[in-house]
C-alpha cells in the first residue's frame, strides 16, 4: 500500500472496529460507485478513511502501479504497458468487475427513428462520418438535420465508443459536434434540439426517459433496446461494457481498512451500482466477482 | 584643537577632547552576512522555479517529440495536432479582449481622470474583486447562465451548450481588472502637470483624457492589454467548463472548442496511461503555452519599461 | 487689447453651459461609467443567479456535512472547506516567509543595475503570469523529487499554490516596501545602522499593512484555484477532516468543479450553494485586504 | 556687494541686473480699470483655511508679482484666477474673482471658457509628449479656435515666445528633446497660441539655469505689451527686475490649531515695496531676515 | 526672535539681524588642521559626471556652508562626506575624502563606522514612525553604544537640541505629532544622541517656517561649540547668518553633451564671500542675478 494506506488496520475483521485509510483513484466513470461505497461504509464505520479520486483510468493506474493507491477504478481492463509498470514495482492486483455500463444512443423524443444497425451507428458517429441529415443514414429516416452531442474526448465514454464500438484505429469520432464533459449537458442538448443524437451512460437515459428516446441497436441479432436486463444478459452489444476495480493484493492482505472497504463494496454491490447509476451485475457475474474476491488472500 | 597629531580626532563623546584614533575599520557582522545570504537565496528561488518549470516539462516533451514528428504536432489535423487548440485559444482570447479592452480602459480612465480620491479608493478594489472570483465560479456561471439564459434565451443565438463565445465573454469579464488596474497605473503615472497644462489651455476633461493622458500612457496601456491577453491565454477552468472538451478547428465562436489549457486539464484527468505519447502530449502543449505566455510577458514588460522612462 | 475685444470676451465667459457638458463629453462620461460598472453588474448577476439556484441549500448541513451522493439533498462541503483552509495555512507558511525575504532582498539589498538582478526582476514578472495549471505540473515534479509518491496531499496542494502565489507576494511586498519613504531609510543609515537593521526595524514594520494586503490577496487567489489541484491529484471525495500535512484532502473549488459534471438537481443546488460559500471566503479575504489597506496603510 | 537689503537696496538693484529700457514706467499708484480683481478672496482646502481675505487688483499690460515665503498661498491665489483650483479635490473658494468686472466663480460661468482667456505657465516646464508643432497647435484645436492656417499660427506663437529660430527646423520632433529653458518658452508659446488676455505664471524660472532665466524674463517684458501678466516668484530679485507691482504675502499661524493661513501683507508699486516697504514683515522678508 | 548673522564683517547684514554674542570670531583664512577634507573629489551617477574636482577643507568647530544654484552638486558633495552616496545605485566617487587624515573611501573602512562618526540631518524632517523616545534611542541601540541610562541619554540629546522642554511630557507619543520645526530638532537630537564628531545638514530649514528656522539656526550656533557642522543651504541669508566659511558651487554645462557638472567656484570666510567675492559668478549669485 502507499503512504496513506500503509497504516495497518487494527482490530479484527469486523468492520465496526477497523480503522485506517484507503486510497482509491482512477476512472471517473466508476468514481460514483466507489464514492457510494465510501459513504455507506463510513455510515457504519467512520474510522475508515477512504479517499476517492477521479484522475481517470490511466492516471489511476499510474499511481496504482507505483503503489501509491490501494485500489484503482477502471472503465477498461488494464493495458499491457500498465501491467509492466505494476510488475516492475511489485504490485500484484486482483481485477473485480463491479457493474455494467451500457452506452445509450439517445435521440430527441420527437425524432422518428427507432433502431440503428451497428454499421449505421458507425456511419453516424465515426471519424469518417459525413452524414448531416438522418435520411443520409437510411432513406427511410426522416428528412431532418442531425445535431450531435458527444462526451468530451477524454472521457471513458468517448473512448469506449471510439475504440471499442467504432473500432477505427485513429480512436476518434467525428468532430463536427458539440461536446461536454458533463453528461447532463448532453442530455439537455439532445432533449432540447430537434434531430439531435447523443450518447452517454444508460442511467442518464433512464432518468430522462420522458424527454429522450433511446435507440435500439441491431448488432446482427435484431434490434435490442438498452436495459438492465439486456445489458446483463450480454444482448445489448456492442454498447455494454464492464466496469472494474483493481485491488492491490498486499493492501488487501495487510491493511484491514482496505479489506473492509473492498468486502463492503462487493457485499453491497447492487445498491452501490444503483447509486452510481450503473447496471448491477447479473447473478452469475456477481458470484464470479465474489469468488475472485475470496481468492485474493490466497 | 589638535596641533600634535595629524590624525588625532576628537573624542566624539566630549566633542573637545582627543581620542587615540577614530576606528573606522570594518566590524565583522556574521549575523548580517547570514541573513543577507538567506534573503538572496530566497530571491533566487524565483529563478529556480522558472528552471524547475522548464525542467519538469522538458523530459516528457523530448519523449513526445521522439515519437511524434514536429509536423504532426504543429498540424490542424490528427491525434496530436495542436493547432486546433491554438486557434481555439486565440479565438477565446480575442473575444475576451474585445470585451475587456474597451471596458478595462474605460474603467481605468474613469478611475484616474474622473473619480474623486475617495471614490477611487472604493471603486478600484471593487473592480479588482472581479479578478478574485475563482475561475471555477466563472466557468459555472458561463455554463448555467451566460450560455442558456443570455445567449440562447435573451439573444436567441444558435449556440451550443459549450461555445467559445460564452467562454470568451466570461473570460473577458475576468481580465477587466487586470487591464483596468495596470492601465490605471499608467494613466496615474502621467504627471499632473501634463493635465494641468492641458486644462489651463481651455481643454475639457474628455479632450485632456483622450489627447494628452491616453497618448502619454500608451506604452503602459499596451502593457496592460498584453498582460491581460496572457492572463486570458493561461486561464484554465473557465474554458474547460464553458468552451467545451472537443478538439476541433473552427472559426465560428458559436461552436464549442477545446483550448490549450482545457486540453491540459482534461488530459491530466483522462484515460491515457501516464508516460504514453497521448499523455506526454499534455506536456508538449504545456510547453507551448509556457513559451507563448513568456513571450507575451516579455513584450508587456518591455512596454512597461518604456512608459516608465518617458517622463 | 481693444475695448471691443474685451466685451467679446465677457460674452464668451457667461455662456452658461460648460464645455465639459457638451453632448460628446457627456456620452464619453457615460461610456466610462458603463465600463466602470459593467464588471460589477456581472458580478452581481453571478451572485444573484447562483444564490437563487442554491437558495434551498443555505443550511448548516452545507458546512457540517460531508459530501453525499446517497443523500444528495443533505450533501455538504465540510471536507472541502476544511481542506481549503488547511491548504491556505500551509500555502501561507510556504510562500509568505520566502516571498517577503525575496522582496526584501530585491528591494533593499540588491543593486538593481546589475544584469543578474534585472534578470531576476523580469523573471519574477514572468512567473506572475505563468498559467496556474503549469504550476500544478511543477509541484508534481517537485514532490516526486522530494520523494513523496503522492502529491494529492496537503503538502502537494500547498506547494502548487505557494509556487503560484509566490510571485504575487513578492511583487506586492516590494511595492509595499518601496512605498516606505527613502527618508526613513536614510535617516536610519545616517545614524550608523546597517542595512539589515534598517530593514528589520524601520522598513519592514512600516510596510506590514501593505505586505498583509498583498499576502491576503495572494491567498484569496490560491483558495479559489482548482486547475493546479486537479493536476496535483487531489482526491475528489474525502469524508474525513484533514489531520496533517500528509493527509489526503480535497478542496472546495475542486468539489465544485467535480459537481459541474453531475446531473442531479440536488447536487447542482449544492454546487451553487458551495459557490456562494467559496465567494464569501474569497470576497471576505478581499474585503479584509481592502480594509487593512485603507485603515492601516500610512500615507507618508 | 550686499545681499538684498532694505532701505537703499532697491536703487542698486537696477544696477545689479541690466536695466531694461522699457522698465522706466510711470504708473499710477493703483491700477486703473484693472483686468482682474480679487475681493475678499478666501480659500479652503477641506477644513484648512489656506488664504484669508485677499483683495488685489491686476492692471492691464502690467506685470504683477506675488512674493512671500513658502506656503503663504501665492500659488493658491494664482490658481483662483483661472479656476485651476476647481481641479484640486476639496478646494473651496469664497469671495469674488472679477475678470473685466465679471465674477468668474459665478454659477453660469464655464471654467473652461475662463481658462481660454486666462492662460497659465507652470513652475516645471510641462510640454505634452507630442511634437513641438502639436504642442502649439493643441490649444487652438481643443478650444475650437477658427484657424486659417495652423502653420502660421504656430510660427507666430513661437516667434512671440522668442523660440522660433531655435526650433523652426525641428517642429515635428518631440518637445522632450528641448532644453529646460526652451521647454518653458515652448509652454509660453503654447499659451499665447490660444490668444489669451491674461497669462498667469507660477515660478516660471525656478527650474531654469541663469541664462534660460534671463531669456524668460526678457520675454515677459516683451509680452507685457500685449498681455497682462501675473507672476508668482520666490526670487525677490526677479520680482524687482520684471514686475511693475508687487504683492507680498505671508502666513500667520492660527493660535488654536497652529494651521498657517496665508494673507496679503502689502501691495504696491514694485519700486515702493523694495525701497520703502510699509510693513515690518515685508521689510524683514525682502532683507532676507527670514524665508 | 534672534536670527543670526555672521560677524560685523559685512556691516549691513549685522545691522539687519540682531548679532549673536558668540559670533564675534576671528578665524584663520584657511581651516587649520581640518576635521574633514575632500581632495580632487569627482562624483559620477552612471555616466553622468555630477561633480568635478572639489577640494575643500572643513574646520573643527566651525560651521561651513555650501551654497549654489539647484543641481550644482551641493547635496552630492555632502553625501560623500559620510558615504551616504554608497546607497545611491550607480553612484561612483573618485578622489579622496579625508576624515582626520584618513580616507573614508579606502577599502578597509567600514561605511557604517563612518556614519556613526559623521551624522546627517536631512532637508525634510524624517522622524521614524515611532515614539519620540524611541527615535532618540534608536541610534544608540543599533550602533550598540554602551548606555548606562537610556533615559538620561534621551534627555541629554533632547536638551542638546533645545527640544526637551517642549516634549518632556510626551516622550512616549508618536514623533509624527510634532510640528515640522520640532520634528527637525528631533532629528538633530537623534543625531547627537549617537555622539558624532561631525554633523552634516542638507537644507535643514527649507521645509520650515521662519520661527522654526530661527530656532534651528540658533541651535546650530550652539552645537558649533561641540561639533563640526557642514550645512547645505539655498538660502544665502542663512549662510550669511550662521556659517563661518562658505563654499560656492555652480554647474557648468558640458559643451558636447549639455550635461551640467557641478564645480567649486570659491571658498572663503563667509564674510569675504558676501562682502568681497572673488569671482564674478559668486557675485552674480549672491546678488540674486540668477538662482
Ligand atoms: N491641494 C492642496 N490640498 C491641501 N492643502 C494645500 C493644497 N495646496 C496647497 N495647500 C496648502 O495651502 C497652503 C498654501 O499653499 P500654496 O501652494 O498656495 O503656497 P505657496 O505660497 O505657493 O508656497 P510655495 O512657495 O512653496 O509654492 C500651504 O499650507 C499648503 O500646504
Ligand atoms: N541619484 C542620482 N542619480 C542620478 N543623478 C543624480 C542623482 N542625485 C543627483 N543627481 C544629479 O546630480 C546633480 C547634482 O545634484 P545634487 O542633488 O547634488 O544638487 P544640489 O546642488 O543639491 O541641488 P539642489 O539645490 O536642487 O538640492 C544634478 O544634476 C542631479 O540631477
Ligand atoms: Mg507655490
Ligand atoms: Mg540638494
Ligand atoms: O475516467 P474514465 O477513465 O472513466 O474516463
Amino acid at each position: 500500500g502507499g503512504d496513506a494506506g500503509s497504516d495497518t488496520g487494527s482490530g479484527d475483521s469486523e468492520s465496526g472496529a477497523v480503522s485506517g485509510s484507503v486510497a482509491v483513484d482512477g476512472s471517473s466513470t466508476v468514481y460514483p460507485m466507489s464514492v457510494a461505497a465510501q459513504e455507506l461504509l463510513n455510515e457504519e464505520n467512520p474510522d475508515i478513511q477512504v479517499t476517492v479520486g477521479e484522475a481517470g483510468t490511466g492516471g489511476g493506474f499510474e499511481v496504482f502501479c507505483t503503489g501509491d493507491t490501494d485500489i484503482s477504478d477502471a472503465s477498461r481492463p488494464i493495458e499491457e504497458d500498465e501491467m509492466a509498470v505494476c510488475e516492475e514495482n511489485g504490485v500484484e492486483y486482483t481485477e473485480l468487475q463491479v457493474a455494467t455500463d451500457a452506452l445509450t444512443v439517445a435521440v430527441n423524443a420527437d425524432l422518428d427513428v427507432d433502431c440503428l444497425t451497428t454499421d449505421q451507428l458507425i456511419d453516424l458517429v465515426g471519424p469518417k462520418a459525413t452524414a448531416t441529415n438522418w435520411n443520409e443514414i437510411d432513406p427511410s429516416f426522416p428528412d431532418q438535420e442531425i445535431s450531435f452531442f458527444f462526451p468530451g474526448t477524454d472521457s471513458g465514454t468517448y473512448d469506449y465508443m471510439a475504440a471499442d464500438v467504432v473500432g477505427d484505429e485513429s480512436e476518434v469520432l467525428r468532430d463536427d459536434v458539440e461536446s461536454s464533459e458533463d453528461d447532463n449537458v448532453l442530455v439537455q442538448g439532445v432533449s432540447g434540439t430537434e434531430g439531435a443524437v447523443g450518447f452517454f451512460g444508460y442511467t442518464y437515459y433512464e432518468e430522462n426517459q420522458d424527454t429522450l428516446k433511446a435507440l435500439q441497436i441491431d448488432d446482427g441479432n435484431g434490434c435490442v433496446a438498452p436495459s438492465a436486463e439486456t445489458a446483463q444478459a450480454g444482448e445489448y452489444t456492442p454498447l455494454a461494457r464492464p466496469l472494474f476495480i483493481y485491488v492491490s493484493n498486499s493492501s488487501y492482505a495487510d491493511n484491514a481498512a482496505v479489506a473492509a472497504y473492498v468486502d463492503f463494496y462487493i457485499e453491497n454491490l447492487s445498491d452501490i451500482a444503483e447509486i452510481g447509476q450503473y447496471i448491477p451485475l447479473s447473478d452469475e457475474l456477481y458470484s464470479e466477482t465474489q469468488s475472485t474476491l475470496e481468492s485474493i488472500g490466497s | 584643537m589638535s596641533t600634535s597629531a595629524t590624525a588625532g580626532p576628537t573624542g566624539p563623546s566630549s566633542g573637545t577632547g582627543l581620542s587615540a584614533a577614530v576606528d573606522l575599520s570594518p566590524k565583522s557582522r556574521p549575523g548580517e552576512r547570514v541573513i543577507t545570504v538567506v534573503l538572496q537565496l530566497s530571491a533566487y528561488a524565483s529563478i529556480a522555479i522558472t528552471f524547475g518549470i522548464i525542467a519538469a516539462l522538458i523530459q516528457p516533451v523530448t519523449e513526445f517529440f521522439s515519437e511524434v514528428p514536429f509536423g504532426d504536432f504543429f498540424a490542424f489535423d490528427g491525434t496530436y495536432a495542436v493547432l486546433p487548440l491554438v486557434t481555439a485559444t486565440l479565438m477565446v482570447t480575442l473575444i475576451a479582449l474585445l470585451v475587456a479592452v474597451p471596458l478595462g480602459l474605460g474603467a481605468a480612465l474613469y478611475l484616474s481622470e474622473y473619480a474623486s480620491r475617495r471614490a477611487r479608493k472604493i471603486l478600484k478594489p471593487t473592480v479588482e474583486l472581479l479578478a478574485g472570483v475563482p475561475s471555477v465560479v466563472y466557468g459555472f456561471f458561463a455554463l448555467t447562465f451566460v450560455t442558456p439564459t443570455l445567449l440562447q434565451e435573451i439573444l436567441a443565438l444558435d449556440v451550443g451548450f459549450t461555445n467559445a463565445l460564452a467562454a470568451g465573454l466570461v473570460l473577458g469579464v475576468m481580465i477587466i481588472p487586470t487591464i483596468a488596474s495596470l492601465a490605471e497605473d499608467a494613466f496615474s503615472a502621467v504627471p499632473q502637470a501634463m493635465r494641468q497644462g492641458s486644462l489651463a489651455m481651455g481643454a475639457n476633461r474628455m479632450q485632456t483624457s483622450l489627447r494628452v493622458v491616453f497618448p502619454a500612457a500608451l506604452s503602459g496601456v499596451a502593457a496592460a492589454v498584453v498582460l491581460g491577453m496572457s492572463r486570458a491565454i493561461g486561464e484554465t477552468m473557465i474554458v474547460t467548463l464553458a468552451a467545451g472538451a472537443l478538439k476541433q478547428f473552427s472559426l465560428d465562436p458559436r461552436d464549442g472548442m477545446q483550448t490549450m489549457t482545457g486540453f491540459m486539464a482534461t488530459t491530466a484527468g483522462g484515460e491515457n496511461p501516464v508516460g504514453s505519447v497521448a499523455y506526454n502530449n499534455l506536456f508538449a502543449v504545456g510547453m507551448l503555452l509556457f513559451v507563448i505566455t513568456l513571450v507575451l510577458n516579455l513584450v508587456s514588460i518591455s512596454f512597461v519599461r518604456r512608459f516608465r522612462q518617458v517622463y | 487689447m481693444s475695448i471691443a475685444a474685451t466685451t467679446a470676451r465677457q460674452v464668451t465667459l457667461a455662456t452658461g453651459k460648460s464645455k465639459d457638458k457638451t453632448p460628446v463629453s457627456l456620452a464619453f462620461l457615460i461610456a466610462l461609467w458603463f465600463s466602470m460598472f459593467f464588471g460589477v453588474l456581472v458580478l452581481l448577476a453571478l451572485i444573484v443567479n447562483t444564490a437563487i439556484d442554491g437558495s434551498t441549500r443555505f443550511d448548516s448541513e452545507l458546512l457540517t456535512n460531508y459530501a453525499s451522493i446517497v443523500r444528495p439533498e443533505s450533501s455538504g462541503f465540510r471536507a472541502g472547506i476544511l481542506g481549503s483552509l488547511w491548504l491556505m495555512v500551509f500555502t501561507a507558511l510556504l510562500a509568505v516567509p520566502l516571498g517577503i525575504s525575496a522582496a526584501l532582498y530585491l528591494e533593499e539589498f540588491a543593486d538593481p543595475t546589475t544584469r543578474w538582478n534585472r534578470f531576476v526582476e523580469v523573471n519574477l514578472q514572468n512567473l506572475a503570469a505563468v498559467p496556474a495549471i503549469v504550476y500544478g505540473l511543477l509541484a508534481v515534479a517537485i514532490m516526486a523529487l522530494l520523494g513523496f509518491q503522492n502529491a494529492g496531499i496537503v503538502l502537494g496542494g500547498a506547494l502548487a499554490l505557494a509556487l503560484l502565489i509566490l510571485p504575487v507576494i513578492i511583487i506586492t511586498t516590494r511595492e509595499a516596501v518601496r512605498a516606505v519613504p527613502r527618508e526613513i531609510r536614510q535617516g536610519s543609515l545616517a545614524l550608523g545602522a546597517t542595512v539589515w537593521q534598517t530593514t528589520w526595524r524601520q522598513t519592514l514594520p512600516s510596510a506590514i499593512p501593505g505586505i498583509a494586503t498583498g499576502t491576503i490577496l495572494g491567498l484569496s487567489r490560491a483558495i479559489g484555484e482548482a486547475a493546479p489541484l486537479v493536476v496535483v491529484g487531489l482526491a475528489g471525495s474525502v469524508l474525513f477532516d484533514p489531520e496533517g500535512v500528509m493527509s489526503r484532502i480535497t478542496a472546495l473549488p475542486m468539489q465544485i468543479y467535480s459537481l459541474t459534471s453531475n446531473s442531479r438537481e440536488e447536487l447542482q443546488q449544492a454546487a451553487s450553494a458551495a459557490i456562494i460559500v467559496l465567494l464569501v471566503m474569497v470576497l471576505g479575504l478581499n474585503a479584509l485586504a481592502i480594509f487593512i489597506r485603507n485603515k492601516f496603510q500610512r500615507s507618508w | 556687494m550686499a545681499s538684498a537689503t532694505s532701505a537703499d537696496t532697491f536703487p542698486n538693484m537696477s544696477s545689479l541686473g541690466e536695466a531694461h529700457v522699457d522698465n522706466e514706467r510711470r504708473l499710477p499708484a493703483k491700477p486703473v480699470n484693472p483686468v482682474m480683481e480679487t475681493r475678499d478672496l478666501n480659500v479652503f482646502y477641506g477644513d484648512f483655511h489656506a488664504v484669508h481675505d485677499v483683495n488685489l487688483s491686476y492692471g492691464r499690460h502690467e506685470i504683477t508679482a506675488m512674493i512671500g515665503p513658502s506656503g503663504c498661498g501665492k500659488s493658491t491665489v494664482l490658481r483662483c484666477l483661472n479656476r485651476m483650483n476647481d481641479l484640486v479635490p476639496g478646494a473651496r473658494v469664497d469671495g469674488e474673482v472679477l475678470y473685466h468686472g465679471q465674477d468668474i466663480y459665478e454659477k453660469r460661468v464655464d471654467p473652461i471658457a475662463v481658462r481660454t482667456q486666462i492662460g497659465m505657465v507652470f513652475q516645471k516646464p510641462n510640454p505634452f509628449p507630442k511634437s513641438i508643432y502639436d504642442n502649439i497647435a493643441y490649444g487652438p484645436r481643443v478650444t475650437g479656435m477658427k484657424v486659417d492656417n495652423m502653420d502660421d499660427l504656430v510660427e507666430e506663437a513661437l516667434n512671440g515666445a522668442a523660440l522660433w529660430d531655435e526650433v523652426k527646423d525641428k517642429l515635428k520632433q518631440s518637445a522632450y528633446g528641448l532644453s529646460g529653458g526652451q521647454q518653458q518658452r515652448l509652454c509660453i508659446a503654447r499659451t499665447i497660441a490660444t490668444k489669451p488676455d491674461v497669462i498667469l505664471m507660477d515660478e516660471p524660472c525656478s527650474a531654469l539655469d541663469p541664462i534660460a532665466t534671463a531669456r524668460v524674463e526678457d520675454l515677459m517684458l516683451t509680452l507685457r505689451n500685449e498681455y497682462t501678466i501675473i507672476v508668482v516668484t520666490h526670487n525677490m530679485q526677479q520680482a524687482a527686475r520684471v514686475s511693475d507691482r508687487t504683492a507680498f504675502f505671508t502666513a500667520r499661524p492660527d493660535e488654536t490649531t497652529g494651521n498657517r493661513t496665508g494673507l496679503l501683507v502689502e501691495y504696491d508699486l514694485t519700486s515702493t515695496i523694495f525701497s520703502a516697504p510699509g510693513d515690518k514683515r515685508t521689510e524683514d522678508y525682502i532683507s532676507g531676515r527670514f524665508g
